[in-house]
C-alpha cells in the first residue's frame, strides 16, 4: 500500500490567492495511500522543503506529492529535498496548480476543483512511480567546433587550454570568419585583423587543436558524451602538408579577374587563391567552379588545358586530381558557431518568407553597396588600400549616405527582429569615413538607434557630435542614379518633411541572417532552429548556450545576431560548459528512459523504424546450451532520449518509459 | 463584452450551464511550457481543462483519449510541438500521422470529431494555448456532454 | 492441380520443404487448410474458388503447431501474398525461409458451403478489386495469371452509405453490432497480422482497453484494433469470415485502409521492401485538423 | 402432460400477450448483423420459428457474455462490497432448438457442482423454454451420437413440432403446464401427431446418417488414450476459440475487475475458451497447455471425457456449430468418426488409465 504526502504550496499569494489551498490538504488527504497532507506558505523555502524531508521521515513516505508551481520551475528542488530524506528522487513528482491552475483562473470555486483534480491525478501516478536511478554512460572527453569564427576560435582555445582535446571544422578555406574582413571595430575603434589574426594563429599552432579548414559536417551519429563525427575534407587540389604557402602558383595563375569574396565583391583574385594574405593555413586551393583546368575536363575535353600552378609548384604541392574524403571523428561534445551571412536585398530571396528591397537598385546602381563592402573599402588590406573611393568612377565621395534596418524589423519583408549591429557598425562608418574623408557628409536615416552596451551610447554620440554625422530618423522610399549622383527621396519623420538630396554613394546596413543550410545541419545535429534558421537555445534565459539536445551546445550570430562581444563571451560560456561536461569520465543522465518487456516483445521493430536516435537495438535471447531461442527489441539507455514515440509505437505495448510509463498515465486518467 | 462578464461566464459556478469536463494530452518540451507561459503572462481561460503532461506527442497512444472518454470526459485536448520544432526531432510526425488517422477513425465511428482538439502549441504561445482551451471547452459546450459515450456501459444488454 | 500436386511431391521429396501449406477437400463440400508432411499427402491438394482461407496466417510465429513441421511452402493467392510480405515486413518471416507457391486465382467464393459456383453474385468481396496477378514474391507459379472481372467492392457501397449518415446514426449504427460482440477475438486470432505474442488487449497492467464484452469495452478494442492495423492490414478478411457474430468487420479495415492511402498513398503491398506508412512520416503530412 | 395446437398465427399472438403480461421473449430473429440468433423479440409477428440452427446457442440468454457479479466502492481505508442482483427477468423462449435446450440441463449440473451459480440458476428458474422440434437438421449435425435427437425433450418445458397449419404443442414440465393453462385461449386441441411423428423420424434418421456413434464409447477409448498421437489435431487450429464462442455447452468464464475511476468498480465475469494460450498461461510464463495440439485434447477431453466422468452427460449436443464456424476447417464429427475406427481396431485395454483429471468431488461447497 502506497503512503504518500501531498504538500500544497500557496506560493506566497501566488496560489492561495485563487486557489483554497487548506481544502486542496483536506480532499487529498481523503484520497486512498494519501496518508499525510498539508500546505503551507512557501513549500519551496527552507521550511517548506525540511516539512517534505521531516514528513518523508516521520511517516514513511513512498511518495511525495507537491501542489505549487510548474515542475518546470521546482521538480529538481523538490526531487533533491525527497533525496535528501533518503526517499529516491523519482518518487516526487509536481501538481501544477500555479502556472496552470491559480494564474489562470479567477474563480476561486473553479480553481479550487481543478487544483484538487491536478493533484489527486499526480497522487495516482505516484502510487505507480518507481524508484529510478540516474544512468551512467561513458565520456569521449573532446570536443568538436563547427565554425572558424571568431566564436569557433574563442571556443576552441578556451576549451583545448582547458586541456581538452579540439576539432575544429571551418568550410572556408581559412578561420576568421566575418571578423578578418572587418576594418575596425566598434566602439574602441581597434583593427579588427590584428586582435584576431593571433588569435588564428593561436588556434592553428595550439597541440591540442585539429584544424579542418574547406570541410564540412556529413553526418552526426551517437549522443552526448559519445557522438561520432563523419567530416568531410573537400578537395582542396592542394596538398597541405607539403606546400609551403610561397605563393607563386597564385602569381602565375591566368584567371585573376575572379570576384573575391573576402573583398566582398570589390577586389579580385585568381583561380586558385589564398582568400587573404592573413590566412590561416596558409594553403592555397583551387576554384574547381573558375580554373580553366577544371572547367575545360568539366566540359569533357581531354586536352589539358592550362596546369600552370602545378608547373610553377616548386614543392609539387597542386594535386589536380584530389578528391573529396571523409574522416570520423569521436567527440564528447559539439559547438556550433557557424556565424551569419548578411542579406541580400535583390529580389531574387532564398527563402519564399523574404520578398526583397528592388527599390534600392542593389546590384543595378554600382554606388549602392552594403556595410561589409564599405568595411573592406575602409580596411588598410582593402581593394583601394583603406581609401574611401567609389566603385563606378574610382572618386571619393564627398556625401555618403547610409540606411538603416534593411530588412531587419521589417516583417512585411520576412525579417522581424532586430540585427542588433548595425546601428553600431553604421555609426562606426560614419567615423571611419569622416576620418578618411574629412570634408565628406554621412547621413544616416535610421528607425530607432540601439546602443545598449558598454561604450555604445558614448560611440554613437560621437558620429554625431564629434564627426558631424547627420542622423535623419525616417526611412527612403526610393533611390535611383542621376548622373553621377544617386538621387534620394525620403521622409524625415521628426520634422515631418519629405527629403530629397544627392549622394555620391549609398552603404546599406543590411539584417544579419543564419547561414545557408542551417536547417540541413541542425537536422543532423538534432537541435530545434527558428523559422528563421537560428538555433535555438535550450531556455532564453538560463540556458542561452545550450541546445535541446544534450551535449550540443551554440556560440555566436548562428543563434541570433551577435556581435563580437557577445560571440566572444558565448564561445567561453560554451567552453566552460563543455570543460565541466568533459571533466568526468562518465556522465549521469535523467533515467528517463525507455525499456522492452522482452518476454512479450514479438520483434516486429516498429520501434526502431520510429526512434529518431537509433536507440533500439536487436538482442539475441539464448538458451543456457547458447542457442538462439529468439531476437528481441533492446534499447541503448545511453541513446534514448525518453520521448516515447516507441511506446505508442509498439503493437503488443511491450515498451514503457521509466517517468511516464502506461500504468502511471493510465493511473492519472483513471483519477481523472 | 466587459471583462468582468468574461471572468463571470469563465465561472463553473455560472448557473445552469453546461461544464464540459476536458482532458488534455500534452508534451512536456512545448505546449506544457507554453502552458506555463499562459500562467506566467495570466492569461484568463476558462477552468475546464485538465491535463497529463508526456514527454512528447510522440508518447501519446490513442487509447488515452479514449480512455479519457471512458472517463466521463466530454473532449479531449491533444497538444504539442509544431512540426520541426519537437524536442525529440520527429515525434510529433510520428504522433501526426497517428492522429490523422484517428481523427478519421473517430469520424467514422460516430464520434463527433469537434470533441477532441489537436494543436501545435509552442512553448512560446502562451495566448495561443489559452485559446484552444476557451475555443475547445466553447465547442464541446455547445455540443453538450458526451452522453452517448458515457452510456455505453449501462446500454450493454 | 495436377502441376501443384507435382510441385509439392517434389519439393517433399528432395526435401526442400518440411511441409506444404495448401488446401485440402473438408467436410461437407469444402476445402479447408491442408499441411502435407510427405509426397504422398501431397496428393490432397486442391485448388480452386473454395479455398478462401489466407494460408499466410500460419506462418505467424504464434502457430507453433505449424512452426514444428520444418521449412513450410505456402500456396498464396495474390491476397494472401500481401500478408506473407507483411509478415517478411514486419520481421515475423524471413523470407529465406519460406517457398512461395503463387496460385493462379480467379477469385474466391464469398462462402463456400454454399455450395454455389463462383459468380459476380457468390465471389468474396476482396476479389472484385484484386488484379489476380501472381505475387512477386512467387518462387513457384502454378496455373496462368487472370484478373476476375467482377464489379466495384461492395464495401465500398457500404461505406459510402455509412458516410452519408450524421455522426450519431453511425455511432447508432456501430453500437448495434458491436453489441453483437462477444470479444471471443476470433477477429484477432485468425489474423495474419496480429501476430504480438501477447495483445495489448490482453495486457491488464495497465488494462487500456477493458476485455468486458460490454460496449465501452467493444469500442476500444475496435476503435484500436483499427489502430493497430492501419498501414498494416492486408484486406484479406479473414476476421470478418471467421467473426462469430457476423459483424462486419471490413467496413473498419477498408475505411482505414482508404485512409492510409488517401493520406499517406500506401496501399497494401506484396513487396516487402515497400516501407509501411506507420513507423514513417513525411515532412508534409497534411494537417489540416490540428490547430 | 397436456397436448394442444396452435396456429402460426396464435403462436405470434402468444409472443404478444407473453410480452404483455411482463415476460420477455427470446425467439430466433436476425440479429443487429443480419443472422439469425436468439435474442429478444422484436415486439409484433413472429414469422418463422425453424429453419436452420441460430448460428450461436442459447446459453448468452442464462450466462450472459458479461455480467456483472459485484461491485466495490473505495473507501479512504477500505473496500466496500456490494453484490450484484443477477438479471433474471420472467422469460419465455420460443422456438429453441431441442439441442440448445438439452445443452442447459446438461450445464445445470457444473453450475450446481462444488458452486451454487445463482445467476445462472436465477436465470434458469425464470425462464420457459418453448422448442421446435428441429426440422433445420444439416450436414453438421450430429445430436444423435450423443444420446440426443432432433426432438429431444431434455431441457424443454414445451415442444413444438411443425404440422400443416401449425404445431403440434406437448407441455413436459410443469412450467410448460403452467404456460398452456395461462394461455389457454391461444391453444386448440392437439392434432398433426401422425404427421409431427413422421417429421421427427424422418429428422432423426436424416442425423444419424451424418454420423453414427456413441459418445460413450468414445468416451472410455479417451480414457486410455491421453497421449495418443490422434490427438496431434492442431495445425489448422489457429487457436480462435470460434467452437467454444457458438458452442451450447462451452461455459469458461474469466473473472475480470474493471476499475471505474478511483471510486470503484464491477467485479465480471466474461466467456472465455481454452483454445487460446493465455487460458493456462501461468504467472512463471510456463504453460502446462503449450501447443494447439494440447488445447484442442483439452476441448475433446473435456466434453466426451472429462464432464462424463464427472456428471455422467457428455459436454456436447451435437449441434455442429463448431465444425460451421471453424475458419481453419476443423470438424468434431471427423474427429469422433475417426476415435470411432480406433477404438473399434484397439482391443480395449486392461485396465484403463485414468486420465490426469481432478476425482469427481461430490457435494462439494456451497
Amino acid at each position: 500500500m502506497s503512503r504518500i504526502g501531498v504538500f500544497v504550496c500557496h506560493c506566497g499569494e501566488n496560489i492561495a490567492r485563487t486557489v483554497d489551498t487548506a481544502a486542496v490538504a483536506q480532499e487529498c488527504g481523503k484520497l486512498p495511500g494519501v496518508i499525510h497532507s498539508v500546505d503551507y506558505k512557501y513549500m519551496c523555502s527552507d521550511p517548506g522543503q525540511l516539512m517534505v524531508k521531516q514528513a518523508i521521515a516521520e511517516h514513511k513516505l513512498t511518495g511525495v506529492v507537491v501542489a505549487a508551481c510548474s515542475p518546470h520551475m521546482h521538480e529538481k528542488t523538490f526531487r533533491r529535498a525527497t533525496a535528501g530524506a533518503g526517499l529516491n528522487p523519482f518518487l516526487c513528482e509536481m501538481a501544477n496548480v500555479r502556472e496552470h491552475c491559480s494564474w489562470i483562473h479567477e474563480s476561486r470555486t473553479a480553481a479550487t476543483e481543478k487544483a484538487i483534480d491536478a493533484t489527486r491525478m499526480i497522487v495516482e501516478k505516484v502510487k505507480r512511480n518507481a524508484p529510478l536511478s540516474p544512468i551512467h554512460i561513458p565520456v569521449t572527453r573532446r570536443a568538436l567546433v563547427i565554425g572558424g569564427g571568431i566564436a569557433g576560435i574563442q571556443a576552441a582555445l578556451d576549451i583545448a587550454d582547458g586541456g581538452r582535446e579540439v576539432v575544429l571544422v571551418e568550410k572556408e578555406p581559412s578561420i576568421g570568419g566575418h571578423m578578418s574582413q572587418l576594418s575596425e571595430t566598434f566602439p574602441t575603434l581597434d583593427c579588427s585583423q590584428c586582435i584576431l589574426t593571433p588569435r588564428m594563429v593561436e588556434a592553428f599552432q595550439h597541440p591540442r587543436i585539429k584544424l579542418y579548414t574547406y570541410s564540412e559536417v556529413e553526418s552526426v551519429d551517437g549522443y552526448i558524451g559519445n557522438f561520432k563525427v563523419t567530416i568531410r575534407k573537400k578537395a582542396r587540389s592542394v596538398d597541405e602538408a607539403n606546400c609551403n604557402g610561397c605563393g607563386a602558383c597564385q602569381a602565375v595563375c591566368p584567371n585573376k579577374k575572379i570576384p573575391s569574396e573576402f573583398d566582398a565583391g570589390l577586389g579580385k583574385r585568381s583561380a586558385i587563391y589564398v582568400p587573404f594574405p592573413q590566412a590561416v593555413p596558409n594553403i592555397p586551393v583551387i576554384d574547381r567552379e573558375r580554373c580553366s583546368y577544371f572547367r575545360a575536363k568539366a566540359k569533357g575535353s581531354t586536352k589539358v588545358v592550362c596546369g600552370k600552378c602545378a608547373e610553377a609548384c616548386g614543392k609539387g604541392a597542386v594535386h589536380f586530381d584530389q578528391q573529396d574524403t571523409l574522416v570520423t571523428e569521436d567527440v564528447g561534445a559539439i559547438v556550433v558557431a557557424t556565424g551569419y551571412r548578411l542579406y541580400d536585398i535583390g529580389k531574387d530571396q532564398d527563402s519564399e518568407l523574404l520578398k526583397g528591397y528592388g527599390e534600392y537598385g542593389y546590384g543595378t546602381v554600382p554606388d549602392v553597396i552594403d556595410g561589409m563592402q564599405f568595411e573592406r573599402l575602409a580596411s588598410a588590406s582593402g581593394p583601394t588600400a583603406g581609401k574611401i573611393l567609389r566603385p563606378s568612377d574610382g572618386k571619393e565621395p564627398t556625401s555618403v549616405v547610409f540606411l538603416q534596418c534593411i530588412g531587419s524589423r521589417d516583417p512585411s519583408k520576412g525579417i522581424e527582429y532586430c540585427s542588433k549591429i548595425c546601428c553600431m557598425y553604421v555609426a562606426k562608418h560614419t567615423m571611419l569615413y569622416k576620418h578618411k574623408v574629412h570634408h565628406g557628409q554621412a547621413t544616416v536615416f535610421y528607425m530607432d538607434i540601439r546602443a545598449a552596451g558598454k561604450g555604445y551610447d558614448e560611440f554613437t554620440r560621437r558620429a554625431i557630435e564629434e564627426d558631424g554625422a547627420r542622423y535623419v530618423r525616417g526611412r527612403v522610399s526610393r533611390l535611383y542614379r542621376d548622373g553621377e549622383v544617386i538621387k534620394i527621396l525620403g521622409f524625415d519623420t521628426l520634422s515631418g518633411e519629405p527629403i530629397e538630396m544627392d549622394a555620391d554613394m549609398v552603404v546599406l546596413a543590411t539584417a544579419m541572417r543564419p547561414q545557408a543550410g542551417m536547417a540541413e545541419l541542425a537536422q543532423k545535429l538534432s537541435v530545434s532552429y527558428d523559422k528563421h534558421g537560428f538555433i535555438n537555445e535550450a531556455h532564453p534565459k538560463l540556458r542561452p548556450v545550450e541546445t535541446n539536445t544534450a551535449g550540443v551546445f551554440v556560440a555566436g550570430a548562428c543563434q541570433s545576431p551577435r556581435d563580437i562581444p557577445d560571440s566572444v563571451a558565448m564561445a567561453s560560456a560554451t567552453a566552460s560548459k563543455i570543460l565541466g561536461l568533459l571533466s568526468n569520465e562518465q556522465l549521469e543522465r535523467e533515467p528517463t528512459v525507455a525499456r522492452v518487456d522482452e518476454s512479450t516483445c514479438s520483434a516486429c521493430f516498429h520501434c526502431e523504424r520510429v526512434c529518431a536516435y537509433g536507440a533500439v537495438e536487436h538482442k539475441d535471447i539464448r538458451d543456457r546450451s547458447g542457442n538462439l531461442v529468439r531476437v528481441v527489441a533492446s534499447v541503448n539507455k545511453g541513446v534514448c532520449q525518453g520521448c516515447g514515440t516507441c511506446l505508442a509505437t509498439c503493437p503488443s505495448k511491450s515498451l514503457e518509459l521509466d517517468g511516464f510509463t502506461d500504468a502511471q498515465i493510465h493511473a492519472a486518467i483513471m483519477a481523472f | 463584452m466587459s471583462t468582468a462578464t468574461a471572468i463571470e461566464n469563465k465561472s463553473p459556478a455560472s448557473a445552469g450551464r453546461f461544464e464540459p469536463r476536458i482532458a488534455a494530452f500534452v508534451c512536456n518540451w512545448c505546449t506544457y511550457t507554453g502552458a506555463d507561459l499562459a500562467g506566467t503572462s495570466r492569461v484568463q481561460m476558462m477552468p475546464n481543462v485538465r491535463m497529463v503532461r508526456l514527454p512528447c506527442t510522440g508518447r501519446i497512444d490513442t487509447a488515452f483519449i479514449i480512455k479519457a472518454f471512458e472517463r466521463g470526459a466530454d473532449g479531449v485536448i491533444v497538444s504539442g510541438c509544431h512540426p520541426g520544432d519537437c524536442h525529440y526531432s520527429e515525434g510529433n510526425y510520428h504522433a501526426r500521422r497517428r492522429f490523422a488517422m484517428f481523427k478519421e477513425l473517430m469520424n467514422f465511428m460516430g464520434i463527433d470529431e469537434r470533441r477532441v482538439t489537436f494543436s501545435w502549441v509552442s512553448a512560446s504561445e502562451g495566448r495561443k494555448w489559452g485559446d484552444v482551451v476557451d475555443e475547445t471547452i466553447e465547442r464541446v459546450r455547445a455540443l453538450g456532454p458526451f452522453d452517448d459515450y458515457k452510456t455505453l456501459l449501462e446500454e450493454t444488454p | 492441380m495436377n502441376e501443384l500436386r507435382q510441385l509439392a511431391r517434389k519439393l517433399l521429396a528432395d526435401k526442400t520443404v518440411g511441409v506444404v501449406i495448401g488446401y485440402e477437400e473438408g467436410q461437407g463440400a469444402v476445402t479447408r487448410p491442408s499441411f502435407a508432411t510427405s509426397p504422398e499427402q501431397a496428393e490432397k491438394l486442391v485448388f480452386d474458388a473454395r479455398c478462401v482461407q489466407n494460408l499466410a496466417s500460419y506462418l505467424s510465429p504464434r502457430r507453433s503447431t505449424v512452426r514444428s513441421l520444418g521449412k513450410p511452402a505456402v500456396v498464396v493467392k495474390a491476397c494472401d501474398a500481401k500478408a506473407l510480405a507483411g509478415l517478411i515486413r514486419e520481421a515475423q518471416v524471413k523470407r529465406e525461409d519460406v517457398v512461395v507457391i503463387s496460385v493462379a486465382c480467379g477469385g474466391v467464393l464469398a462462402d463456400p458451403r454454399s455450395g454455389k459456383a463462383l459468380s459476380e453474385a457468390m465471389v468474396a468481396d476482396r476479389c472484385r478489386d484484386c488484379d489476380g496477378a501472381h505475387t512477386s514474391l512467387a518462387d513457384h507459379k502454378v496455373g496462368q495469371a487472370k484478373a476476375p472481372a467482377f464489379g466495384s467492392p461492395k464495401v465500398d457501397a457500404r461505406l459510402a452509405e455509412l458516410q452519408a449518415m450524421t455522426a450519431p446514426q453511425r455511432f447508432a449504427f456501430f453500437k448495434s453490432v458491436f453489441s453483437e460482440c462477444t470479444r471471443c477475438n476470433v477477429c484477432r486470432e485468425v489474423c495474419p497480422m496480429c501476430f504480438c505474442a501477447r495483445c495489448m488487449a490482453d495486457k491488464s497492467e495497465p488494462q487500456w482497453i477493458e476485455s468486458s464484452p460490454h460496449l465501452r469495452g467493444n469500442f476500444a478494442w475496435h476503435m484500436l484494433r483499427a489502430m493497430h492495423l492501419a498501414g498494416r492490414c492486408v484486406g484479406c478478411n479473414e476476421c470478418e469470415r471467421a467473426c462469430p457474430a457476423g459483424i462486419p468487420l471490413s467496413l473498419i479495415t477498408r475505411k482505414m485502409q482508404k485512409v492510409v492511402s488517401e493520406r499517406f498513398g500506401y496501399s497494401p503491398s506484396d513487396d516487402p521492401n515497400v516501407p509501411a506508412p506507420t513507423g514513417a512520416f513525411r515532412l508534409d503530412d497534411a494537417q489540416e485538423f490540428i490547430r | 402432460m397436456r397436448k394442444a395446437f396452435i396456429t402460426q398465427e396464435n403462436l405470434s399472438v402468444l409472443s404478444g400477450d407473453l410480452e404483455r403480461a411482463g415476460r420477455k421473449v427470446v425467439v430466433p430473429r436476425p440479429s443487429a448483423t443480419g443472422r439469425m440468433e436468439y435474442g429478444a423479440a422484436q415486439s409484433g409477428s413472429l414469422t418463422h420459428l425453424g429453419g436452420a440452427l441460430p448460428a450461436r446457442s442459447l446459453k448468452a440468454t442464462f450466462l450472459p457474455p458479461t455480467e456483472a457479479l459485484l461491485r466495490w466502492k473505495n473507501a479512504k481505508d477500505d473496500v466496500v462490497l456490494e453484490p450484484s442482483e443477477p438479471k433474471a427477468l420472467p422469460t419465455v423462449v420460443l422456438g429453441a432448438r431441442p439441442c440448445d435446450a438439452a445443452a442447459l440441463a446438461i450445464l445445470d449440473k457444473v453450475m450446481d457442482w462444488d458452486y451454487h451459480d445463482d445467476p445462472w440458476f436465477a436465470r434458469r428458474k425464470a425462464t420457459t423454454i418453448v422448442s421446435l422440434a428441429c426440422d433445420g437438421v444439416d450436414s453438421s449435425c450430429f445430436c444423435t451420437s450423443v444420446g440426443l435427437s432432433p426432438d429431444t425433450t431434455k431441457g424443454s418445458d414445451v415442444l413444438l413440432t411443425a404440422v400443416d397449419g401449425g404445431y403440434l404443442v406437448e407441455a413436459l414440465s410443469e412450467k410448460g403446464e403452467a404456460l398452456l393453462e395461462e394461455n389457454k385461449t391461444r391453444f386448440t386441441a392437439a392434432r398433426g401427431e401422425a404427421q409431427a411423428a413422421e417429421r421427427r423420424k424422418a429428422a432423426t434418421d436424416k442425423v444419424r446418417k451424418n454420423l453414427a456413434v456413441d459418445a460413450r464409447t468414445v468416451k472410455d477409448w479417451l480414457g486410455g488414450n491421453f497421449e495418443h498421437p490422434f490427438f496431434k489435431l492442431g495445425s489448422r487450429c489457429h487457436a480462435c476459440g470460434a467452437c467454444a464462442a457458438v458452442c451450447p455447452t462451452c461455459h469458461c468464464f474469466d473473472i475480470v475487475d474493471e476499475p471505474e475511476g478511483l471510486e470503484g468498480g464491477t467485479r465480471r465475469r466474461n466467456w472465455d475458451t481454452c483454445q487460446t494460450s493465455k487460458f493456462t498461461l501461468h504467472g512463471s510464463g510456463h504453460n502446462p497447455r503449450n501447443d494447439q495440439h494440447a488445447r484442442l485434447r483439452q476441448r475433446v477431453m473435456h466434453k466426451f471425457h472429462i464432464y462424463s466422468e464427472r456428471f455422467g452427460e457428455t459436454l456436447c449436443t451435437g449441434c455442429g456449430r463448431c465444425a460451421r464456424a471453424c475458419p481453419g476447417g476443423m470438424d468434431l464429427l471427423e474427429a469422433l468418426r475417426e476415435i470411432d475406427k480406433l477404438r473399434r481396431s484397439s482391443r480395449p485395454s486392461a485396465a484403463p488409465i485414468v486420465t490426469p483429471t481432478n476425482p469427481p468431488i461430490s457435494g462439494g461447497a456451497r
